[in-house]
């Protein structure tokens, strides 16, 4: 593509080369309060609150710069007086608006970390749009789960140490995401895994918390064999390519991008490299099958559930992906549609953990499994070449995740006594704490996708465009997740919000047995299938120590936090109530953030409404080589603009720009010029027409199967009341019931579901655990069979020979003179013989 | 040549004396046989020296005769300190210290 | 092969003086133990200190070369010289023997092990540090192979004397293996002299002369060498001394060994074997990697077996030098420098691990995983000692040991000189299970011994009440013992003392700097590494 | 007949006197003196002052010292007295010089020994002398006739000092088995010395080098070379000569104990390679294998039947019929070209070695058994608790003795290997090898016994601290510094082992 110079430049500035502090601020804040917290007036916690808003203001400082760096670029560098700043320069082309879309270069400032075999590495930070993104996310969403924990945590045995874990964790996230190598990207991915032990660990004195974060480690671990493997091979695929043309080397990421787009590296190499990588990405980002350890970290605390499944730790694994997008592009031949293994993985995780969400007892699981769900999303999203809509998912999705979760974390602080079980311990407590139901609400609505909320347009967009790509099954396992997710979020508010309060949201501090487990042999009756006239004896017993045992899982975060409560929680146990301001304010900001931030990229609003697109997405367009090797500190750049735009190609109508063909000789892509789907009104209604029908149908189930169940309680709790309530709902049992059991109960919700159920624990969670347990007995046998009788066995059995010949040779020690004289003739004699014979032919 | 048979007798004798060292259990029959093979040393000296025709021989047989005195002298001498002990001179009971 | 020769005195002052110490001790009674504790720590540090000189002068910009260098004459009719020298490869070692000895005397100050006598026990860790530095300056195969020697004897009694219950069983298999492993080094290396039509004993000189010996000849005396550095590595199958050893020595034993005895042999397969015999290495890489990879699982499952603690870190050590030996394997600079830097990190963490170790056992008497359990309750900062040794030695990125694994596994994605990289490429994927078999047991580790509540018979108070043995009911190994302890210990779950802070914290600081700013040692490893390679490549090509 | 006598007549017509150089017999004629002095003064001294002898015959060896030194430090060429049969050369001076220093040391530790078991101090010391000179003899003997006399003059004496407790009944058995067995070996070797003779027409061993050497062996010098090698194969107790070797040790005094396996174990071996090196190079193709099997049987089967004994001293005549093996290994390629030199090199180093380290191990033992009153392993137990310094003397001649630097014994086993594998020949590395293999067998019965001295507890708990008597004290200090200075610098004792080639040695 032939260009005239015109010369404008990129403005850059104090936050963006030194967004290292945002990362490094943290991690001093962690060092600081492991060293001095215990001594802090507040125990350590403002350091760390600090350290995280300092972070969030330089990114929001660093954004700020980046939107003028964009700008400067695409108006021609007017304001890009003074802020010059050393980057090469790069070759503009066309957008589908038609419009100058220049190769924005990420700002990167870099130190030499480790050194081999005469290459250098470098760590540093390397900020673009999608670093950017996440940096301001990690910062802003820790800042506000740390106030959140203030008073969530306030009385543990180890605040202090949980603040620092906190901290240590998002610093995790911010170094992943500025990652300026794949070394340091692996660092950052680490220090989250360690910190999830360390968190989920938090109440390690109950034997089954200890288990679960060893289980999450365990498991993330495992994934890390596909990254270590993954690096290896893109490191050997991409270095020497680097070295010859970028002057860099096979970790530097954005070398592996255009490597990864030059068409040097061999198909199969990258195939291996992503299926590697993607490995790593199914462990981080519980992606079935490896998903199994996200419900059991729920033993974490709330806040670092929050934590853990909005912005950090499982987006790691989408981040990944994103990061280094041309690797999987390249390799699953996502440029021409083929169906890819992330895509596929993705679509699998939607629906099976929107199933499973179906049949907790636990909120927080349920929302567990919702996240898993979104990230099927996402993955489905890059798997089928939707980056932007998926990095939008993970934007938004962030908000309204952590803002359910801490609603979960409120109604445990404050409503149902440290308990999470909605079955037993909540229920009607909508008009108890009336902020926490309208942030749920919110955000139920967002995570569902209901016009206007921020999951509407993420996750809509995401389902456009996998149609959009051909991707037509898919799209269909895309409704219907949307369908599912409606639902299990209807039953998960239902039970939390309405109905009547039970157990501790009742008030009652012990709960009543009689109660739970009747209450449990009913829900089955209703769930036994083609059994409607109530449950056989056996029936019941056959089911109920599963959903007991479901049940008591959840038991240990009462009885543990108490332990750790009680100084100061016991005045407020006695009636449910809306928590303080600490608590709220992180949750209305976040509900606020969920209802909003959908806008961020509202595409079928039009081209000024996707800002995402405009300051994230990297522009797919060639950089001619030696402009990019001409950065170094103090240079300025030359933005060279076309005067007569050649051939306008836009990447709708398949012309071959980078991603598709190898680029011109001299020249690199960084980015595969991905499609966005035109926004059509037709699939928009069809995806918000889903989730309403969802949302209707649930509604229903919910009145109807938690209303009746509550009827059978009369007997047991205040008449009065109930009778009134239990009469409105007999009203409306018969047709709703004919509808639910006899479609959704017995065709959707029980069977599949339960099967689901069954296998994730049985099979899946059995493998995983099986996997370790298996090793031990190996490890038992090969220690007790091979080390011990053989290898040891080997060397002291020689020992036991030498000492034996010496004990056989012991009688010819008769002590008898005779036979010794006997002995040297003989010997001599023998000698003599054979010698002769031997020398005298 | 008469030689070769004083070499021959003195195989002969030096067989014999082999034997009885190894045989016998007296030790006084030992010494004895002992005594055999270095006279069949001394007939071999001498007849090569014949054969050769050189003095050596005689002469190295001079000296192997002295030795042997003074080794027989020795040896008489420790056979009766061990009578004096234990009243016996058979070898075979001499097996304190074996293995 | 060019050399620096100012300041050269450093090095034989830093090598010899520890046997200052020890003269100076013979002559003092042995009922005068702190003074012996005082001489040997002043000893040692002094050692330290000339080896921080040494650290200071030492030129980074040339650290391929020799530095330090002497050359003077010690049993001509041999043909062998007193030679030493310092260059990018052993200089961190060489510095980590004078620190770890150190820190060790220290820690002794007030660990003493049971058998007492603290003036023979000073003295053989002085002559220990001799031995241990000695071998890693000399540059003449006869003063090596002495000093490489000399290291056995006090540790045999180190083991044997102050060691566990089964002490003497392990100290003699220690001695044996060892002695059977150098005494065909010895062949080899006289058979390599004489190959090389018996000049010099000298490194520089069997560098450049051995490339020439017939490929045949070179596999052979590789062989022996092979058998020599491997059994002190230790490396599979040769690696059953090393958990009896490691297990009955006492802590100070357990902690040099794993620093720095288990190094000579790694090392003298990067300095002397491979070097030397490029011909034989490039043959036998294959068979060290297999072996090593075999190391590192079987190292893991033989962890996950344990039910001791200090076993379990033991076997650990079998595995982690799996990858120290992979990445020497792969004959390529990414993958020896990476060797040496675990050879440091490894150092570092497990010897850490052996301190906490000896802690465990100082204060409750059993490293039975089975009944330690709490131990952040009763003794946090242990614990979290504990813990950060445990992250360290899996792997943490972050942290030392990271450094040593993860290169290593890099540098088997393609072998250098055209070995096998279908072989090598499946031996990384194992080696990077290994990683997850690592994470497994430390973490099972850490989980049993440091979380959950402290197991009854050690929870405070009970002490004195433990005689029914009640609070045993729950551990289902033989109780007698336990209540025997607990009857005056088990009210004495102490946390980490003032003496044990002094000895640890430079392990756990270098771990972390090490760990966060590696470049601190590649670039003194680097340049000679990649200068040895290119030697490597002159003879066999790329 | 009128024939023979015409011929010695006519060869005692040509007889002239020879020259006699006396300072090169000085060593011996000091030593001769020195006998009768201490005969004399024996039958002079009442029995209270018995124990002047010991010092008087400390003198003496250290007076015939002094003209060995001088000869060594003028060190012009080699002295030839009586055509050849009786030569000083520097292979001579070094050996005469270890036997001397040797006995001097066996004296020290004889000392308190026969003092305290009232033994006739007088006639040990004596027959001592005798055996020492008969030693010294044996280092310049280059004829068969003289060679046979030295040994005689060396043995002799051997048996009684061995048989020297009179009332002991395991005194006895040892002199008696070590004499009877020593004069039969003695006579197959005549019987071998006189085939030869007969064979190559002479007893001078450079002609019979000579005779030997021209075209291919016939049968008769095959045996008379078996015979005689296996006569001195017995003196050096190698396997399956060593029969004698340890029931002997057992059972005869400490210090003669001592005295047996170093002295007149090295001065077998000095004759061994008067012989080979000058008589035998022809004959390679019978002592080489000869040898060789010898090295191996003797090595092995030593250490094997060491690692089942529970009684030091028998352990250690054990360990010293093994160390035979390492010192006879390079012997076995003597004969060839470029390993020669280094061979004869690695045997004196060795011996030199040998002799400090093994005589160190019997005095600890001899001080340790004085107290303990038991040479059985058991008793050591707990030794460093309670003597410290002796628990190290014994660790470091134990040490030394299984190889490990920088003890003088790696050296000595460097050198032997170093000998070998110069041959390069794969015999050589087969041998090497099996050595290898053996010095680990060795290593663990060695640290068996410094086991038991650390880490046991004393037997019956009897702490109370041993008190070497000083001539002990004094054996071991010599012993000790000797051993640790060997080890540190091997070249001085190198520079000795690196004597010009034997005297008459072909090619010399």
């Amino acid at each position: 593509m032939m260009l005239a110079a015109d010369a404008a430049q990129l403005s850059s500035g104090w936050f963006l080369e030194n967004a290292w502090l945002i990362a490094l601020i943290p991690a001093i804040g962690f060092g600081l309060i492991i060293a001095f917290g215990k001594k802090m007036p507040m125990k350590g916690s403002e350091i760390g609150l600090l350290s995280m808003a300092a972070s969030t203001v330089l990114a929001s400082g660093a954004a700020v710069q980046w939107i003028q760096r964009t700008d400067s670029a695409d108006k021609g560098g007017e304001e890009a007086v003074g802020l010059i700043q050393a980057f090469g320069r790069s070759v503009p082309t066309v957008s589908e608006g038609g419009e100058v879309e220049p190769f924005i270069e990420p700002v990167v400032s870099t130190w030499v970390w480790w050194q081999n075999s005469g290459l250098e590495f470098g760590i540093g930070s390397s900020v673009d749009g999608l670093a950017i993104l996440l940096l301001w996310l990690v910062a802003f969403i820790s800042l506000l789960v740390q106030v959140f924990s203030l008073d969530y945590v306030r009385g543990d045995r180890r605040y202090t140490h949980f603040f620092a874990a906190l901290t240590l964790f998002s610093a995790g996230m911010l170094v992943m995401v500025m990652a300026e190598n794949m070394v340091q990207l692996i660092l950052g991915w680490e220090i989250m895994g360690l910190c999830s032990f360390m968190l989920i660990g938090h109440w390690w004195e109950e034997y089954p918390n200890a288990r679960a974060a060893l289980k999450a480690f365990f498991t993330v671990r495992v994934g890390d064999v596909g990254l270590l493997v993954g690096t290896a091979i893109i490191f050997f695929g991409a270095n020497q390519w680097a070295v010859d043309n970028l002057d860099s080397n096979g970790f530097n990421i954005a070398a592996i991008q255009a490597w990864a787009l030059s068409g040097e590296g061999s198909h199969i190499l990258l195939l291996m490299g992503a299926i590697a990588l993607f490995i790593a990405c199914i462990g981080k980002s519980g992606q079935f099958p490896l998903h199994t350890w996200l419900p059991d970290a729920m033993a974490g605390p709330t806040p670092v559930s929050s934590l853990l499944h909005s912005s950090t730790m499982v987006v790691a694994g989408v981040f990944l992906v994103a990061r280094i997008y041309p690797v999987f592009w390249q390799g699953f031949n996502i440029d021409n549609g083929g169906l890819s293994f992330i895509a596929v993985i993705g679509g699998i995780t939607i629906v099976i953990a929107a199933l499973l969400a179906f049949v907790q007892d636990d909120i927080k699981k349920v929302l567990a499994y919702s996240t898993v769900s979104q990230l099927g999303y996402m993955m489905l999203g890059l798997g089928t070449g939707a980056w932007l809509p998926a990095v939008f998912h993970i934007f938004t999705h962030a908000f309204f995740k952590c803002c359910l979760f801490l609603c979960a974390g409120s109604i445990s602080h404050s409503a149902s006594h440290h308990s999470f079980d909605m079955k037993k311990d909540m229920g009607g407590l909508r008009k108890k704490m009336p902020f926490t139901f309208a942030a749920w609400i919110v955000s139920t609505l967002a995570l569902a996708g209901i016009f206007p909320f921020a999951g509407f347009w993420s996750k809509d967009e995401i389902i456009d465009n996998v149609g959009n790509n051909g991707y037509d099954f898919l799209l269909i396992v895309g409704f219907g997740g949307a369908a599912l997710t409606a639902m299990y979020m209807t039953r998960a508010t239902y039970l939390t919000f309405f109905g009547e309060p039970r157990g501790a949201a009742a008030g009652l501090h012990d709960h009543d047995d009689f109660d739970d487990t009747h209450a449990e042999e009913h829900e089955m009756e209703l769930l036994t299938v083609g059994a409607p006239e109530g449950p056989t004896a056996e029936e019941a017993a056959a089911d109920a120590p599963r959903s007991l045992s479901a049940a008591t899982n959840t038991d240990h975060h009462d009885d543990h936090h108490d332990d750790h409560h009680d100084d100061h929680h016991d005045d407020h146990h006695a009636e449910p109530h809306e928590s303080g301001p600490l608590l709220l304010i992180p949750i209305l900001v976040l509900a606020f953030l969920a209802t909003i931030s959908g806008f961020a990229n509202a595409t079928p609003l039009g081209e000024e409404w996707e800002s995402i697109k405009k300051y994230v997405e990297p522009r797919p367009v060639e950089v001619p080589i030696e402009d990019y090797l001409a950065q170094g500190a103090g240079e300025s750049l030359q933005l060279v603009m076309p005067t007569a735009t050649g051939d306008a190609l836009t990447a709708d109508d398949g012309a071959k720009v980078c991603g598709f063909e190898t680029p011109a000789a001299g020249t690199v892509c960084f980015f595969p010029a991905v499609t966005h789907a035109v926004p059509k009104l037709s699939k928009i209604l069809a995806a918000t027409a889903t989730v309403v029908i969802a949302f209707a149908v649930a509604i229903a189930f919910n009145v109807a199967y938690y209303g009746r169940r509550n009827k059978h309680l009369v007997g047991l709790t205040e008449r009065s009341r109930t009778l009134r309530g239990g009469y409105l709902f007999l009203k409306n049992k018969y047709y709703l019931d004919a509808l639910y059991e006899n479609v959704i109960v017995r065709w959707v919700a029980h069977p599949i579901a339960k099967a689901a159920y069954w296998m994730n624990q049985k099979i899946i969670d059995a493998t995983v655990d099986g996997v370790g347990k298996s090793t031990r007995r190996t490890g038992q046998w090969v220690y007790d069979n091979i080390d011990q009788k053989v290898v040891d066995g080997a060397v002291n059995g020689s020992g036991f020979v030498a000492s034996e010949t010496g004990h056989g040779l012991q009688p010819v020690q008769s002590g008898k003179v005779s036979q010794y004289g006997a002995l040297l003739f003989g010997a001599a004699a023998v000698g003599a013989i054979v010698l002769v014979i031997v020398n005298v032919s | 040549m008469l030689a070769v048979n004083f070499l021959l007798l003195g195989a002969v004798l030096f067989c014999i004396g082999v034997y009885g060292v190894i045989a016998r259990r007296n030790a006084v029959l030992v010494l004895m046989s002992i005594e055999l093979i270095l006279n069949a040393v001394n007939l071999n000296l001498i007849a090569f020296a014949l054969i050769k025709g050189t003095v050596d021989g005689q002469v190295f047989a001079l000296y192997v005769v002295a030795i042997a005195a003074a080794e027989v002298g020795v040896g008489l001498a420790m056979v009766l300190m061990i009578y004096r002990n234990r009243r016996s001179i058979a070898l075979d009971e001499l097996s304190e210290m074996k293995g | 092969m060019e050399t620096l020769t100012d300041q050269n005195w450093l090095l034989s002052v830093g090598v010899f003086l520890p046997l200052v110490g020890v003269l100076v001790m013979m002559f003092i009674p042995r009922d005068d133990e702190s003074t012996h504790k005082t001489i040997g720590i002043v000893t040692a540090g002094a050692t330290l200190v000339i080896g921080l000189i040494t650290l200071l002068n030492f030129d980074y910009d040339q650290s391929e070369k020799l530095q330090f260098f002497v050359d003077a004459e010690w049993i001509p009719v041999i043909n062998s010289n007193y030679t030493v020298g310092l260059d990018g490869i052993s200089l961190p070692l060489y510095v980590l023997s004078m620190a770890v000895t150190f820190l060790v005397m220290i820690y002794t100050w007030d660990n003493m092990p049971d058998a007492g006598n603290p003036k023979a026990f000073y003295m053989l860790m002085l002559v220990l540090q001799t031995g241990m530095a000695g071998t890693f300056v000399a540059q003449d195969l006869i003063l090596f192979f002495v000093f490489f020697e000399v290291v056995l004897l006090p540790m045999y009694f180190m083991i044997g004397v102050w060691g566990g219950e089964n002490r003497k069983y392990a100290s003699l298999k220690f001695f044996l293996y060892t002695m059977f492993g150098s005494a065909f080094m010895l062949v080899a290396f006289l058979a390599l002299f004489f190959q090389t039509d018996a000049v010099s004993f000298g490194f520089a000189h069997l560098v450049d002369a051995g490339a020439s010996v017939d490929r045949d000849v070179q596999i052979w005396i590789f062989a022996g060498m092979f058998l020599g550095f491997a059994v002190k590595v230790p490396m599979f199958p040769f690696h059953t001394w090393l958990p009896d050893a490691h297990t009955q020595a006492p802590t100070q034993g357990s902690v040099i060994l794993a620093a720095i005895l288990l190094k000579l042999g790694t090392y003298g397969f990067v300095r002397i074997a491979i070097p030397m015999l490029p011909e034989g290495a490039k043959a036998w890489a294959p068979v060290i990697g297999i072996l090593a990879v075999i190391g590192i699982i079987y190292g893991a499952l033989g962890c996950l077996a344990q039910t001791d603690m200090k076993r379990l870190i033991a076997f650990s050590s079998v595995a982690h030098m799996g990858f120290v030996m992979l990445g020497i394997a792969t004959l390529t600079e990414f993958g020896i420098n990476a060797a040496i830097f675990g050879m440091v990190a490894h150092g570092l963490i497990t010897g850490m691990l052996f301190f906490l170790a000896g802690s465990v056992k100082h204060r409750y008497h059993t490293l039975e995983i089975k009944r330690l359990s709490g131990m952040l309750v009763q003794a946090p900062r242990l614990g979290w000692i504990l813990g950060f040794s445990a992250m360290a030695s899996l792997g943490l990125p972050g942290l030392a040991g990271f450094w040593g694994e993860f290169p290593v596994i890099l540098s088997a994605y393609n072998p250098n000189f055209g070995l096998s990289e279908e072989l090598f490429r499946t031996l990384m994927v194992i080696a990077a299970v290994g990683t997850v078999l690592a994470a497994a047991y430390l973490l099972w580790l850490y989980q049993r011994t440091a979380f959950g509540e402290p197991s009854d018979e050690f929870t405070s108070g009970h002490g004195s009440s433990d005689g029914d043995g009640a609070h045993h009911g729950a551990t289902p190994q033989p109780v007698g013992a336990a209540v025997n302890d607990d009857a005056d210990h088990g009210d004495e779950i102490y946390d980490v003392t003032p003496i044990e802070w002094v000895a640890w914290t430079p392990f756990l600081v270098f771990i972390v700097v090490f760990g966060v700013y590696p470049q601190l040692m590649f670039q003194v490893i680097d340049p000679a590494v990649t200068d040895m390679v290119a030697r490597l490549g002159e003879t066999l090509g790329p | 007949m009128i024939a023979v006598v015409s011929s010695v007549l006519a060869q005692a017509s040509e007889w002239v006197s020879p020259t006699i150089d006396w300072h090169a017999l000085a060593p011996e004629i000091v030593l001769v003196i020195g006998i009768n002095i201490v005969l004399l003064l024996d039958l002079q001294l009442p029995d209270s002052k018995k124990w002047a002898m010991a010092s008087i015959t400390g003198f003496v060896l250290l007076a015939a010292f002094i003209p060995v030194v001088t000869l060594w430090v003028i060190g012009d060429d080699t002295r030839s007295l009586f055509d050849g049969r009786y030569v000083i050369d520097e292979y001579a001076l070094v050996l005469k010089g270890l036997f001397l220093l040797a006995a001097y040391v066996i004296v020290l530790m004889s000392q308190t020994e026969l003092e305290e078991g009232g033994y006739y101090q007088g006639e040990f010391y004596v027959l001592l002398l005798c055996s020492v000179l008969g030693m010294v003899m044996m280092a310049s003997s280059r004829d068969l006739v003289s060679i046979f006399v030295a040994l005689e003059l060396l043995s002799i004496p051997a048996y009684m000092m061995a048989a020297w407790r009179k009332r002991d009944e395991k005194s006895n058995e040892a002199g008696v088995k070590y004499y009877l067995l020593g004069v039969f070996a003695s006579a197959v070797l005549l019987y071998g010395m006189s085939l030869l003779y007969g064979a190559t027409r002479s007893t001078l061993l450079t002609d019979i080098g000579a005779a030997l050497s021209d075209g291919d062996l016939i049968a008769l010098e095959v045996v008379a070379v078996v015979f005689v090698l296996c006569g001195f194969a017995f003196k050096i107790s190698a396997v399956p000569f060593h029969t004698w070797a340890p029931d002997t040790y057992e059972g005869a005094p400490l210090p003669v104990t001592a005295f047996l396996s170093v002295a007149s174990k090295a001065a077998g071996f000095v004759a061994l390679m008067s012989i080979i090196f000058i008589a035998f190079p022809g004959a390679d193709g019978v002592s080489e294998p000869l040898i060789w099997t010898l090295a191996v049987l003797t090595m092995t089967i030593g250490n094997v039947l060491a690692l089942r004994q529970t009684n030091v001293v028998r352990l250690l005549a054990y360990s010293s019929v093994s160390q035979g093996g390492f010192i006879l290994m390079p012997l076995a390629y003597a004969g060839d070209p470029n390993a020669g030199g280094s061979a004869l090199n690695a045997v004196i180093v060795y011996l030199l070695v040998y002799a400090f380290m093994n005589l160190g191990a019997f005095a600890v033992v001899m001080a340790v058994t004085r107290k303990t009153r038991s040479a059985e392993m058991s008793a050591f137990g707990g030794l460093f608790g309670y003597a410290p310094g002796l628990a190290t003397a014994m660790t470091i001649f134990f040490a030394s003795l299984a190889g490990i630097p920088p003890l003088g014994g790696w050296f000595a086993k460097f050198n032997a290997f170093r000998a070998v594998l110069d041959a390069g020949t794969t015999s050589a590395y087969v041998l090497a090898a099996i050595a290898a293999v053996n010095t680990v067998i060795a290593a663990a019965y060695y640290m068996r016994v410094l086991r038991i001295v650390w880490m046991d507890d004393a037997p019956d708990g009897d702490t109370s601290p041993i008190v070497t008597p000083a001539p002990i004290a004094a054996a071991l200090g010599l012993t000790v510094i000797g051993t640790i200075v060997l080890g540190v610098l091997p070249n001085i004792v190198a520079r000795f082992g690196d004597v010009d080639t034997l005297t008459g040695a072909l090619g010399s």
